[in-house]
């Protein structure tokens, strides 16, 4: 065994959010770990990866026992990790950043030639020679970006490797990238523990899956045994019925129309969005998805062009005007642009109102409206006014759900709507954008998930360099939308 | 060729406060020669090198726990403290100097240690310790001196007053200090770890970076240079002072060098080059001003006017090079 | 994290639990020093010489209610204490003992303070200065330029209408003898600021102290929040300073270290440099317990020198504590 | 959590009792009775020999114009200075160690006006230190490279400057005023009387004014200003001897609000002071407010020569007494410098007298035109630009 983590235990905060859990990885095996949000996977990799103590329970390395005081001693014992949100500094170059931590230097002074060649020699190995060593990070795109990540993990030559949802941010082509070079680091003996939602990841790469549930471990199978079906019942415990709602039945009048919307990262936009109707947005990261959602919120306002709103024309200058306007927009990057992490769950659902519609008054009546939405949504947590930094990112999702619900919106923007969620919550959440369509919004919703976009799109607009590549109709096959992506299929 | 980029992108950061001064300088220098007086007659450029050399040893500790998102607001107590116990151990007494200056160096460790424990370990906010610090040792000067004390040899009051040519030896004291600054930041670990943790504490730590450590070494840095200060006016003044820090108003002007510098407050992304233009910013306009025998008060004004243009025009070319 | 019980049921608390958070360790400070005081000088707790004493203090935790949203929405505001003295030096300047000017004056000085906030609020947030330099900036120009206005020393004097305000009140109320009108601001201030921080405003403002991305995003307007804040700390400094030019007469003393003492009082009341928690209650209770602690370093014969050593210690000591009781 | 807020409060508790601890006399009876803290350890500045001429200056009559005090000297001796002598036009430098508070503002016009009455000053370069030692001393290097024919010096404090002043000696003849400095290098040194001799007027009125075994407060601005810390030891030494109970003394930093409320603490705390002691009359007014505010009589008080203190001495019929430092002083210095440029004689060192302001003479300095803060005691009347420059209504 290379790594052995046994019986081991963890708590925050009086929560216990892992209870006796064990893992065991060989040599040039790649490990899959799966499980809904808050089983416990992330902790479980901290905790292997040093950034973590664990309160009970050993770790083993190479039949060592080992306890890391923190991520340096992981990684000097050779355990190195690819964290879900990107570990880097955009002030700094790429191989500063590679090297951050473990420096290579010379009579005490950094030696920065070293550190040059290293660097280049590392991205050769995975074949991303394109990229410069002296290359500022911030200035990358979240691609590129991810290979660094990899490649600092490699630069400590680690025995084991950590990828915590090496993919989140990865569009589909990129994936394949980054599944040769799973199995290039397999073939050199390095075991791997990979953590992933997305099931078909783990049928390709995986030798064994381990599956955790609400911080227990429910069992450790042979990849070869197991079946996507029987996965999913471990991890939610229940045969997902139907794993997407029903389309609409018939087309909804138009709700939102764009015509020749262009701006410093769109061009020439054609694009109508219908009542009752889920219009879904396909292509590569970069090519213009996110940039679109942020324009007709008014977060990137378009600078040319004409929008449309129930007919009438609008000008979407900031969130504030698209928000009043009664569009709603659901961020890729959850953390980042979503949750006001200190504050309640319920200021949270409550923030948009309280910051479009101010009240003096009335807070009571609010406070109930919002009670009721959290309910309907069935979000779990210990209290209403329990910070929501420590719910569950399926939770803290559905929250934010419910920020938008209060404001009962025409036009709800989703940008990966299910990123980093559990399967569980992703069928809720599903279900709830199909209702909200049915209830007359207008939804449009980008995904790089493949299945997701064509299971749930009643259209699918494919974007290409900031500009419509096609439209194609429900039904569509992936190779469509892959092909209108890459520009390797003409628009039907 | 490439670290030449990496030289030149260095640079860029801090580029513009040298262009300021020079313009500053120019101006200056019209508008005193315009007085009848001239800018750069040597006394002057004395006078200016002299008055940059103390605060700029200040500054470019200060830039340490500046780049590694800190900052330290006890700096002006140290230097009081410091000036104290050094004149008076030394006592008037070549013998002495050695130990004083090893005393002074120790206390001034010690306190940053005590900053950086507070800080790291207490994760008590870096402004309200050093706050809490500054006062801790303002109580004691002011419970235990009521006045200046002790004395300094005469060969050690050369340091205040010898020069060679119009550079005085404690400009020179002030540009070795920042040679070695600049020599840690770009060259040794500790250096590309305290950006790092200014940058981003946590992806710094989950890369292995004591983070704890790297923040107690920037602050007993920055207090070390607070402590040579310290020496430098005693050697100056000829006796410790216990108000010499704070009368001098270290502790924010220092802080403001280092901003006019063109470091980030929030830490991660600067220079001691900055720093030290920054500084030589402030004692241009003060002797500019001194010429012209401006109110002092005005002064202030136009200090306060153009760190905050200065900061101002940082932040606009960062937004158009397209970063936050 | 937290999945509980099953059941979709998320458990309402209590409004009163909910203000309590936060400010337990004030509290129980508070009632150290007041204790404290009970034994050493009983007589404190005479209603008149109780409501002096909150005369006295009033102005220092209006700086500090003040200071309270600034800091809560992320940022800092230190040219309070030089503000303050602007203030009070205009106003003699302005007044200079005509009685009838007293009200007018108030209004300029009024104005005045709306003006600086607002200048530093716009260069905080249009220029993306950071506050601390904005405020450092703004302090250093505020001394500047009221000294040279006024040539160096204040000139004119306060009329006797002006510093009632801040000296006097309203005589033979039954059992308190007087009420100062002094406390009476005090309350209308407190009132005003706890509303403000319970209706929508001060909900959005502490959600842009702890993500203004994600505030933003939402279509709260983050400039405009942040600038409010600023235009209310140099409000609540103009009042601070009607209360402490009447109280203490013009000087240009009377705002020195003033900035600092109000961040002091507001960390002590368990709020969080860097925005997004802690209550306006326990930064003003903050405020409370600096003022008191003054005091009861007076009582018990602390030599003059020996006060800013102590206060340090204080200080360092109830933030250090903060900080154990929040991550245990 | 209950444990860790109660450990807040007893370390809270903890800090304060310990540091009030080791610095309180006040012995463990009932509090509200507690007797004053003394006047504490005598001042590292205090010098007998200093304090006792000093007392003894101020009998002696001073020589010169009786209506010119600023020219007069108290048993002078003349120093030559024929070797000084030069043709005009003067250029006059001045090192100004600072204007930051009123007394030097007003000082420093009587100084600006005093040139002007000589047209033989071609050039006052004048460099003003911001009170900080390190600027001062580069001050006074940067003025002589501009070839002042002498240097007028104010200095910051007085040990740390010494070596910049005998730098300064070498070069040219140096009149140093108001503080001294460690070197008798320079040609005179002006000043009035003194701290001694200040502290003394004041505590000597005092307690003869109360009854003995009363309570007196000292109000001090700051520690370690040696003319502060004089003025604070001679009254020490007369309280000392004089019996009376000296409540405490405090450090007001200048500022009226928190003197004022210091003032009530004591009050509380004692029930009643007796006399009010000041090293400086800045917040004297606010010292008085106090007593008002608590619906008490003002008790005997000393202040200093500005206007809002003598205007409320004579409109509330104070008992009180305002020994003075006087501003007049700061026209001394351009005269002494004209004079050693003419080569004539001057005092060295040369003092000024010292008069203090009594019930007797309050009513001619009282003038209601001139701003609360400015200096009665300037010797500025006949001046041109008085009052207006002065800040004052004409």
């Amino acid at each position: 065994m290379l790594l052995e983590l046994s019986e081991v235990s963890k708590s925050f905060f009086g929560v216990r959010v892992l209870h006796e859990v064990g893992l065991s990885l060989q040599a040039g095996e790649v490990h899959a770990v799966v499980g809904e949000n808050g089983a416990g996977k992330s902790t479980l990799m901290k905790i292997a990866s040093g950034a973590y103590q664990p309160d009970a329970g050993a770790i083993r390395l190479a039949g060592q026992a080992v306890s890391f005081r923190g991520p340096r001693e992981a990684q000097a014992a050779g355990v190195g990790i690819i964290h879900q949100e990107f570990n880097l500094l955009p002030e700094r170059t790429v191989a500063q950043n590679v090297f951050l931590g473990h420096e290579p230097s010379r009579r005490g002074f950094v030696d920065r030639g070293a550190m040059h060649a290293r660097t280049a020699e590392l991205l050769a190995s995975i074949g991303a020679d394109g990229l410069s060593p002296d290359a500022t990070v911030g200035r990358l795109g979240v691609a590129q970006q991810q290979i660094v990540e990899i490649v600092k993990a490699l630069a400590l030559d680690a025995r084991v490797l950590i990828m915590d949802e090496p993919t989140a941010s990865l569009a589909d082509h990129e994936v394949q990238v980054l599944y040769a070079l799973v199995r290039k680091l397999q073939q050199r003996g390095i075991g791997i523990v990979y953590v992933s939602h997305r099931l078909a990841e783990v049928f390709d790469l995986s030798n064994r899956i381990t599956v955790l549930k609400d911080g227990r471990l429910v069992t450790t199978l042979d990849t070869a045994q197991a079946t996507p079906e029987a996965l999913v019942r471990h991890m939610v415990g229940r045969e997902l019925a139907h794993y997407y709602p029903p389309r609409a039945t018939q087309a909804g009048t138009e709700r939102l129309s764009v015509s020749g919307g262009g701006n410093a990262k769109l061009r020439g936009i054609e694009l109508r969005l219908c009542s009752g109707e889920v219009t879904g947005i396909g292509g590569l990261q970069g090519s213009g998805r996110s940039a679109l959602a942020r324009a007709l919120f008014g977060a990137q306002p378009f600078t040319s062009g004409q929008v449309l709103l129930d007919g009438r024309p609008i000008r979407l200058r900031s969130p504030r005007s698209a928000v009043r306007a009664g569009i709603a927009y659901v961020t890729e990057d959850r953390k980042a642009e979503g949750l006001t992490p200190r504050q309640s769950l319920l200021d949270n659902a409550l923030l948009a109102t309280r910051a479009v519609r101010p009240q003096w008054l009335g807070q009571r009546a609010r406070a109930a409206n919002a009670r009721q939405l959290l309910a309907g949504i069935e979000v779990h947590a210990a209290g209403e006014d329990q910070e929501i930094r420590y719910l569950s990112g399926g939770n803290q999702q559905k929250v934010i759900l419910a920020r938008w619900l209060a404001m009962t919106p025409r036009v709800l923007l989703f940008d990966e709507p299910t990123r980093g969620i559990d399967v569980g919550a992703k069928a809720a959440v599903h279900d709830l954008i199909r209702r909200l369509a049915s209830d007359g919004a207008a939804v449009l919703m980008i995904s790089s998930e493949l299945p997701e976009l064509l299971g749930m799109s009643d259209r699918i607009v494919v974007m290409r360099d900031g500009a419509i590549a096609g439209e194609l109709p429900a039904g569509a096959s992936e190779e469509d939308v892959v092909g209108l992506a890459t520009g390797t299929r003409a628009a039907p | 060729m490439t670290l030449l980029r990496q030289r030149l992108a260095a640079i860029d950061s801090t580029r513009g406060v040298w262009v300021a001064l020079v313009i500053t300088l120019t101006v200056g220098g019209v508008l005193v020669y315009a007085d009848g007086g001239s800018l750069f007659h040597q006394s002057s450029i004395v006078s200016m090198l002299q008055r940059a050399a103390g605060l700029g040893i200040v500054a470019i500790g200060q830039t340490f726990a500046i780049l590694a998102g800190s900052l330290d607001l006890s700096v002006a107590y140290v230097i009081s403290l410091t000036s104290l116990i050094a004149a008076e151990t030394m006592a008037g007494s070549e013998g002495n100097v050695p130990v004083a200056i090893a005393a002074v160096l120790a206390v001034s460790a010690g306190i940053g240690l005590a900053n950086g424990l507070l800080i790291t370990k207490l994760r008590i906010n870096a402004f309200i310790a050093t706050l809490g610090v500054g006062l801790l040792i303002k109580g004691y000067l002011e419970q235990g001196y009521a006045g200046p004390a002790g004395s300094v040899p005469t060969s050690v009051q050369r340091l205040g007053y010898d020069r060679i040519g119009p550079v005085p030896l404690s400009f020179l004291l002030m540009a070795a200090v920042a040679v070695a600054a600049w020599v840690v930041l770009q060259r040794t670990r500790f250096g590309h770890h305290t950006i790092a943790v200014g940058g981003d504490l946590d992806v710094a730590r989950l890369s292995g970076v004591r983070t704890d450590r790297v923040l107690i070494g920037t602050h007993i840095i920055c207090s070390i240079c607070a402590g040579i200060t310290g020496l430098y006016l005693a050697s100056r003044l000829g006796a410790g002072a216990p108000r010499v820090g704070s009368e001098g108003g270290y502790d924010l002007e220092s802080i403001a060098a280092v901003v006019l510098g063109g470091t980030v407050l929030a830490g991660g992304r600067g220079g001691v080059a900055g720093t030290v233009g920054g500084v030589a910013l402030l004692a241009a306009i003060d002797t500019i001003f001194n010429q012209l025998a401006v109110d002092p008060f005005f002064k202030q004004v136009v200090r306060g006017v153009v760190i905050i243009a200065a900061v101002a025009i940082y932040a606009l070319r960062r937004r158009k090079a397209g970063r936050p | 994290m937290s999945a509980t019980e099953t059941g979709n049921a998320v458990p309402v608390r209590s409004e009163a639990r909910r203000g309590l958070t936060g400010i337990g360790p004030i509290l129980v400070i508070l009632a150290v020093f007041l204790a404290a005081i009970a034994v050493r000088q009983p007589e404190f707790y005479d209603p008149p010489s109780l409501l002096a004493f909150l005369k006295r203090a009033a102005p220092l935790v209006i700086l500090a209610a003040g200071q309270y949203f600034v800091i809560v929405a992320g940022d800092f505001d230190l040219s309070v204490g030089s503000l303050v003295t602007a203030e009070v030096v205009i106003a003699a300047r302005l007044i200079d003992g005509d009685p009838a000017l007293t009200w007018p004056v108030i209004a300029v000085m009024a104005g005045f303070g709306l003006m600086v906030g607002l200048v530093n609020g716009l260069i905080t947030t249009m220029l993306r200065v950071p506050s601390f330099i904005t405020t450092l900036g703004m302090y250093l120009i505020l001394v500047g330029a009221v000294y040279t206005w006024t040539g160096g020393s204040p000139r004119g004097a306060l009329s006797e209408e002006f510093r009632m305000l801040g000296r006097r009140g309203i005589e033979g109320v039954p059992y308190l003898q007087q009420l100062p009108y002094a406390v009476l601001v005090l309350a209308g201030v407190a009132v005003f600021a706890i509303t403000l921080m319970r209706a929508d405003f001060g909900k959005v403002l502490l959600a842009i102290g702890d993500n203004p991305r994600a505030a933003a995003l939402s279509g709260a307007r983050v400039a405009r929040a942040r600038t409010v804040a600023f235009v209310l700390s140099g409000l609540f400094a103009a009042i601070a300073a009607v209360l402490l030019g009447g109280f203490g007469g013009v000087s240009f003393q009377v705002g020195a270290g003033l900035e600092f003492t109000a961040i002091t009082a507001v960390m002590l009341g368990g709020v969080v440099l860097g925005g997004g928690a802690g209550s306006v209650t326990g930064a003003m209770l903050g405020a409370l317990t600096l003022e008191i602690l003054f005091t009861l370093l007076n009582l018990l014969g602390v030599s003059g020198a020996l006060k800013s050593a102590v206060q340090g210690l204080i200080i360092i000591a109830a933030v250090a504590v903060g900080n154990i009781r929040r991550r245990s | 959590m209950k444990i860790s807020t109660a450990f807040a409060a007893t370390i809270a508790a903890v800090t304060l009792l310990t540091a009030a601890g080791c610095s309180s006399d006040i012995p463990q009876t009932n509090p509200s009775a507690s007797k004053g803290a003394g006047t504490g350890e005598q001042s590292k500045f205090f010098v007998q020999a200093d304090y006792d001429r000093e007392i003894a200056l101020r009998k002696v009559t001073p020589t010169g114009p009786s209506d010119k005090p600023w020219e007069q000297a108290l048993d002078p001796k003349l120093v030559d200075t024929a070797k000084y002598k030069k043709a005009g036009p003067y250029h006059l430098c001045f090192s100004n160690a600072g204007v930051g508070n009123p007394w030097r503002q007003v000082g420093f016009k009587n100084m600006q006006a005093e040139v002007a009455l000589h047209p033989e000053i071609k050039t006052f370069t004048v460099a003003d230190a911001e009170s900080k030692d390190d600027k001062q001393i580069s001050d006074i290097t940067d003025l002589l490279g501009k070839g002042c024919d002498a240097l007028i010096v104010s200095p910051n404090t007085t040990a740390t400057l010494t070596p910049a002043v005998e730098q300064a000696c070498a070069k040219v003849p140096v009149i140093v005023f108001d503080r001294g400095v460690n070197t008798q290098c320079a040609v005179t040194f002006i000043n009035p009387i003194g701290g001694y001799a200040f502290g003394a007027d004041g505590a000597e009125f005092l307690t003869q004014k109360m009854k003995s075994g009363g309570k007196v407060l000292a109000l001090r601005i700051l520690p370690g200003v040696d003319v502060l810390e004089t003025r604070w030891a001679a009254a020490k030494v007369i309280f000392d001897k004089s019996g009376v109970d000296v409540a405490g003394v405090e450090f007001t930093d200048g500022d009226p609000a928190k003197t004022k409320s210091i003032v009530t603490n004591y009050i509380q705390r004692f029930g009643n002071i007796d006399a009010i002691w000041m090293d400086a009359g800045a917040t004297a007014v606010a010292a008085a407010e106090a007593f008002e505010d608590a619906g008490k009589p003002i008790p005997p008080i000393n202040g200093e020569d500005q206007q809002d203190f003598l205007k409320m001495w004579q409109d509330k019929k104070l008992t009180a007494i305002a020994p003075t430092y006087p501003t007049f002083q700061w026209r001394t210095p351009v005269i002494a410098a004209l004079r050693i440029l003419g080569g004539q004689q001057v005092a060295s060192p040369w003092k000024l007298p010292q008069p203090t302001i009594t019930d007797a003479n309050l009513s001619q300095y009282v003038q209601p035109n001139m701003p609360p803060l400015h200096y009665a005691m300037c010797g500025c009347t006949m001046l041109p630009g008085y009052p207006a420059n002065w800040g004052g209504k004409s």
